[in-house]
C-alpha cells in the first residue's frame, strides 16, 4: 500500500508541479487570440519535455552528476562558460517572472498590489529553501497546484461547441486576425513554456538531492510519462477556457486577473477560490524550482557542495547564491517591470536556451563510462534525435520571429 | 608548467611542417607508485590536423551513437593520430617539434576507458 | 568499428589506467574523502619543460598537482597567472580517478577551499537556522 | 598563437552580446511600424480588449460569480491597458488630416471607455449607486467599430 502511496504521489506532484506562470500566461494568451490552433505545440512539448527529463533523470540516477556537471564536463570550460551564462541568466528572467506571477496571484485573492506581495513571496520562498525538506517542498506545492484541475472541470462547465473546438486543435490554420508570423512566435513561445530548461536543471539535480538509484527509475518514469502528459492536458484547458470565453469577446489576455475569468464564468466564486489556490501554489513552486536551478547551474559548473539535503552551512556559496538572485527578482519587480511581458520574454529564451542543455545531456545518455550499460536505448535515441532538430529550429527561429512581430505584438 | 600551454599547440614536424594541434596529452598511471595512486605519466599526444578543440573524444572510442553527431564530429576530427612521448624532439615558441622518424599510431583508446 | 586508418600503427596498450587529460580529468568534479565536493578541476601542473632544448632522454613528465580557481579564468579568457596565485591540489592526495576524481583527505585542510569556508564563516553561519539540517 | 584564437573568441562573445541588446530594442521598434494609423489600430485593439475585460468582469461581479479579489484586479488591469492605450494614441504625431480626426476619435472613444470602468469600480466599491452595464456595453460596440475601422492599417 504505501509503495502504491509513493507511487500515487509522485503522479500527482509532477501534475501539480508542471504549470507554472508561463503555462499560465502563454497558454490563455495563446487561447484568447489562436483558439486551439496551437494546441498540437503543447502535445509537442510535453512528448519533448517527457524525453528530456527522462533522459536527465536517468543520467543523474545512474551516474550521479547533475545537468551542469555534465555541461561542463562534456563541452570543457569555455563552450560551458558561455552555456552557463546564457541559461543562468534566462534562468534569473524566469525566476523574476515566478516571483511576478505568485505576487499577481496573492493580489487576486486581496485586492493588495503585487509591489507590495514581491518581497513577501521572495522572503517566504528563501524560508522554504533555507529550513523546508526537500521532498515536503516538492510535495506540499505539488499537490496544492492540482487544484488547477479546476480549469479542465471549467471547460465541462462552460458547455462548448466541442466540434469546433476538437476542429481548430486537430485542423490548426492562422486565424484571420493574426499574421503567420505571430502565429510561429507564439509557437515558439508555447513550446518554451513546456519544456522550460530549469524544469531540467530541478529534475536532475533533484535525482541527486534524493540520491536516485537504479531501482528509483520506474517510479520517475511513472512520475514523468503519467504526471507530464496530465499536466500537459490543464495546459489545453487553459488555453480552452480562454478560447470558449474570452477569444468571442475579442479580449487578448494581458493579466493575470483574465486568466482567471473564464473559471468565474463557469463555476462562480467557489471556482475562483480554487484556481487561486492553484494559482498561488503552481507560481510558488516554480519559483522554489528556478531559485534552486540558479543556485544548482552555478554551484554545479564551479564544483561547489551544493544541495538542499546538506545544511546550509554545508552548501554556503550555493545559498548564497539563491539569495543573492531572490534579491536581484525583488529589485527587478521593484522597478514596476510587468510580470506578464517579463514572464512572456522568458519563455521565448527558454525556447533559445533549450539546445544548450538538451545536447550534452543527449550525449552522456549515450556515454558508456557515465551510463554503463544503461545508455540510451535505439528508439530513445531517435525520439530524442527528432526533438533535437525540433528544439534546434525553434531556437534559431525565435530571434528572427521576436523581431518580426515585435515580441508578438 | 600548466598542462594548457600544451593543449591546443601547434605541431611540427622535423622539417618545421606543421602537422596539426595537440588535441590531447594521454596519461597512464603506472609510474612510482605515491601514497595512494601511483604517478601519472604523459604517455604521449593526440594530434589533430584540423582543430585543436576536441569535442567529446568521439574521435578516440568506438562510440556511435547517436549516430547523426557521432559521424559529424569523427568527420571533424578526421585523420587525427597519436605521438608518443619519446617521439618529441623540443618544445618552442611556435610548437611542439617532433622527432625526424616520429611513428603515427592510432589514438584509439584500447578498451579499459580511462574507468 | 574503432576509427583508424590502415596508415596508422596499432595503438599501445599500458598496464595502468589511461587517462586523456580533457577526456577523463579536465573539468571533472574533485570530491574529499567524505564525498564533499572541493571544486572542478579547471587545469592540470606538469612538471616543468625546458624550451628550445632536445627533450630526447628526458624521463616524461608527470602530474604534480591539480588545479583550480583562478586558472579556470585564464583558461578561458587566456593570458597565464602568475605561479604563486595557483590554488594546487597535490597529485598524492588522489585516491582514484572515475566519473568524478575523489582525494584521499578532508576538503578542510585545502586551500581550494577557503572562499567555500569563508562565506561560510563570515555570511551563512550568521543566518538564523542556517546550522540546522531542513526538516 | 593560442592567443589569437582566444582574442577572436572574445570578440565572438563581445557580438553575441550587443547582437541580444540589439534583438530587444528592434522587438520594440517594430510595434511602431505603420505610421500613426498602425499605433492608432493597434491602441484601438488595445482599449476594445480592456473595455471588453471590464464588461465580462462587471457581468460577472453582478451576477455573483467572482470573488472581490479578481473584480477589483480585472477592473484595475483594464483601466491601465485602457490608459496606456490613451497614451500611445497622445504620443503619436498625426500627419495627414485623416490621421488627426482619427486621433481625435480614438482619444474619445477611449476616454469614454476609461470613464465607464471607473463608473464600474465606483458601483463594486459601492459608492456610487447607478448601473454602468448599459454604458459599458454601448462603449463597447463603439470600440468595436473603431477597430474594424482601423483594422486595415495594423
Amino acid at each position: 500500500m504505501k509503495q502504491l502511496l509513493g507511487v500515487a504521489l509522485g503522479i500527482l506532484t509532477a501534475i501539480g508541479g508542471f504549470l507554472d506562470i508561463g503555462d499560465l500566461v502563454t497558454s490563455s494568451v495563446v487561447g484568447s487570440r489562436f483558439g486551439m490552433t496551437l494546441v498540437w505545440v503543447i502535445v509537442l512539448g510535453v512528448i519533448g519535455i517527457c524525453v528530456f527529463a527522462q533522459m536527465s533523470g536517468r543520467v543523474a540516477a545512474i551516474s550521479g552528476r547533475a545537468t551542469f556537471e555534465i555541461v561542463r564536463e562534456r563541452l570543457g570550460a569555455r563552450m560551458a562558460v558561455a552555456n552557463l551564462g546564457a541559461s543562468f541568466l534566462i534562468n534569473l528572467l524566469t525566476l523574476t517572472a515566478e516571483i511576478g506571477g505568485v505576487a499577481l496571484a496573492l493580489q487576486l485573492a486581496s485586492s493588495i498590489e503585487p509591489t507590495l506581495w514581491v518581497p513577501v513571496a521572495a522572503f517566504a520562498v528563501w524560508l522554504v529553501i533555507w529550513r523546508v525538506k526537500f521532498s515536503i517542498m516538492e510535495n506540499v506545492t505539488g499537490l496544492l497546484g492540482l487544484c488547477l484541475i479546476v480549469f479542465a472541470v471549467a471547460v465541462f462547465l462552460l458547455q462548448p461547441d466541442w466540434a469546433t473546438l476538437t476542429g481548430q486543435a486537430i485542423a490548426p490554420s492562422v486565424p484571420a486576425t493574426e499574421t503567420g508570423a505571430t502565429y510561429w512566435y507564439y509557437a515558439i513561445a508555447l513550446f518554451g513554456s513546456a519544456m522550460t530548461p530549469y524544469e531540467v536543471f530541478f529534475f536532475s539535480s533533484g535525482a541527486v538531492e534524493e540520491k536516485w538509484t537504479k531501482k528509483d527509475l520506474t517510479q520517475s518514469r511513472i512520475n514523468v510519462l503519467v504526471g507530464f502528459p496530465l499536466g500537459g492536458i490543464l495546459s489545453i484547458a487553459i488555453a480552452a477556457c480562454a478560447t470558449i470565453v474570452l477569444l468571442p469577446q475579442g479580449i487578448q489576455v494581458t493579466s493575470l486577473s483574465q486568466v482567471a475569468l473564464p473559471v468565474a464564468e463557469a463555476g462562480g466564486k467557489l471556482a475562483v477560490a480554487i484556481v487561486i489556490v492553484g494559482m498561488i501554489a503552481a507560481t510558488f513552486g516554480a519559483t522554489l524550482e528556478t531559485t534552486l536551478s540558479s543556485g544548482y547551474t552555478i554551484a554545479q559548473f564551479f564544483g561547489w557542495s551544493w544541495g538542499k539535503f546538506r545544511r546550509p552551512v554545508k552548501a554556503a556559496r550555493f545559498h548564497l547564491v539563491m539569495i543573492i538572485c531572490l534579491l536581484v527578482g525583488i529589485a527587478v519587480l521593484a522597478t514596476g517591470a510587468d510580470p506578464v511581458m517579463i514572464t512572456e520574454y522568458s519563455v521565448v529564451f527558454s525556447a533559445i536556451a533549450l539546445p544548450l542543455t538538451y545536447l550534452p545531456i543527449l550525449l552522456v545518455a549515450n556515454d558508456k563510462q557515465y551510463m554503463g550499460d544503461l545508455v540510451n536505448g535505439r528508439a530513445t535515441n531517435a525520439v530524442a534525435l527528432v526533438f533535437l532538430v525540433i528544439i534546434l529550429v525553434a531556437s534559431l527561429a525565435a530571434i528572427p520571429l521576436m523581431i518580426i512581430t515585435g515580441a508578438g505584438a | 608548467m600548466i598542462l594548457s600551454d600544451l593543449l591546443n599547440r601547434p605541431v611540427l614536424d622535423a622539417e618545421g611542417r606543421t602537422l596539426g594541434k595537440v588535441l590531447d596529452a594521454r596519461f597512464v598511471i603506472d609510474g612510482a607508485p605515491t601514497q595512494l595512486l601511483a604517478e601519472a605519466r604523459l604517455a604521449g599526444l593526440i594530434v589533430s590536423p584540423h582543430t585543436g578543440t576536441t569535442f567529446l573524444g568521439y574521435e578516440r572510442t568506438d562510440e556511435n551513437s547517436p549516430w547523426l553527431i557521432a559521424a559529424f564530429l569523427r568527420w571533424r576530427h578526421r585523420g587525427s593520430f597519436y605521438v608518443r612521448w619519446e617521439d618529441v624532439e623540443m618544445l618552442t615558441e611556435r610548437g611542439v617539434v617532433l622527432v625526424a622518424a616520429y611513428a603515427r599510431r592510432s589514438a584509439a583508446l584500447s578498451t579499459s576507458i580511462g574507468i | 568499428m574503432t576509427p583508424h586508418d590502415d596508415s596508422l600503427a596499432p595503438p599501445d596498450t599500458y598496464a595502468g589506467q589511461v587517462l586523456d587529460a580533457q577526456l577523463h580529468l579536465l573539468d571533472r568534479q574533485v570530491l574529499d574523502t567524505d564525498g564533499v565536493p572541493v571544486s572542478t578541476l579547471d587545469d592540470l601542473e606538469i612538471t616543468d619543460l625546458p624550451l628550445d632544448v632536445s627533450l630526447r632522454g628526458t624521463p616524461a613528465p608527470t602530474i604534480a598537482n591539480l588545479l583550480t580557481g583562478v586558472t579556470l579564468g585564464t583558461r578561458i579568457f587566456g593570458g597565464r597567472p602568475p605561479s604563486s596565485r595557483l590554488t594546487r591540489i597535490p597529485w598524492r592526495h588522489v585516491t582514484d580517478i572515475g566519473v568524478v576524481v575523489t582525494l584521499g583527505v578532508s576538503g578542510e585542510r585545502l586551500d581550494a577551499t577557503w572562499p567555500e569556508r569563508w562565506v561560510r564563516d563570515h555570511i551563512v553561519a550568521h543566518i538564523p537556522g542556517g546550522r540546522h539540517d531542513p526538516e | 598563437m593560442s592567443c589569437i584564437r582566444r582574442t577572436f573568441q572574445r570578440r565572438v562573445a563581445l557580438s553575441v552580446s550587443v547582437g541580444a541588446l540589439s534583438v530587444l530594442m528592434l522587438a520594440g521598434c517594430a510595434t511602431t511600424s505603420g505610421g500613426a494609423m498602425g499605433t492608432f489600430s493597434r491602441a484601438a485593439v488595445q482599449a476594445s480588449s480592456a473595455l471588453s475585460t471590464a464588461q465580462l468582469t462587471f457581468q460577472l461581479y453582478t451576477t455573483d460569480r467572482s470573488t472581490n479579489g479578481v473584480t477589483d484586479t480585472a477592473l484595475k488591469d483594464s483601466l491601465k491597458e485602457l490608459l496606456d492605450a490613451e497614451q500611445q494614441v497622445e504620443d503619436a504625431s498625426p500627419q495627414t488630416d485623416a490621421e488627426v480626426a482619427t486621433q481625435a476619435e480614438s482619444l474619445k472613444q477611449i476616454r469614454a471607455a476609461a470613464d465607464d470602468v471607473i463608473a464600474a469600480q465606483l458601483a463594486v466599491s459601492g459608492t456610487s449607486s447607478d448601473d454602468p452595464t448599459q454604458s459599458l456595453s454601448a462603449q463597447d460596440a463603439a470600440l468595436n467599430d473603431l477597430r474594424q475601422q482601423l483594422e486595415p492599417y495594423k
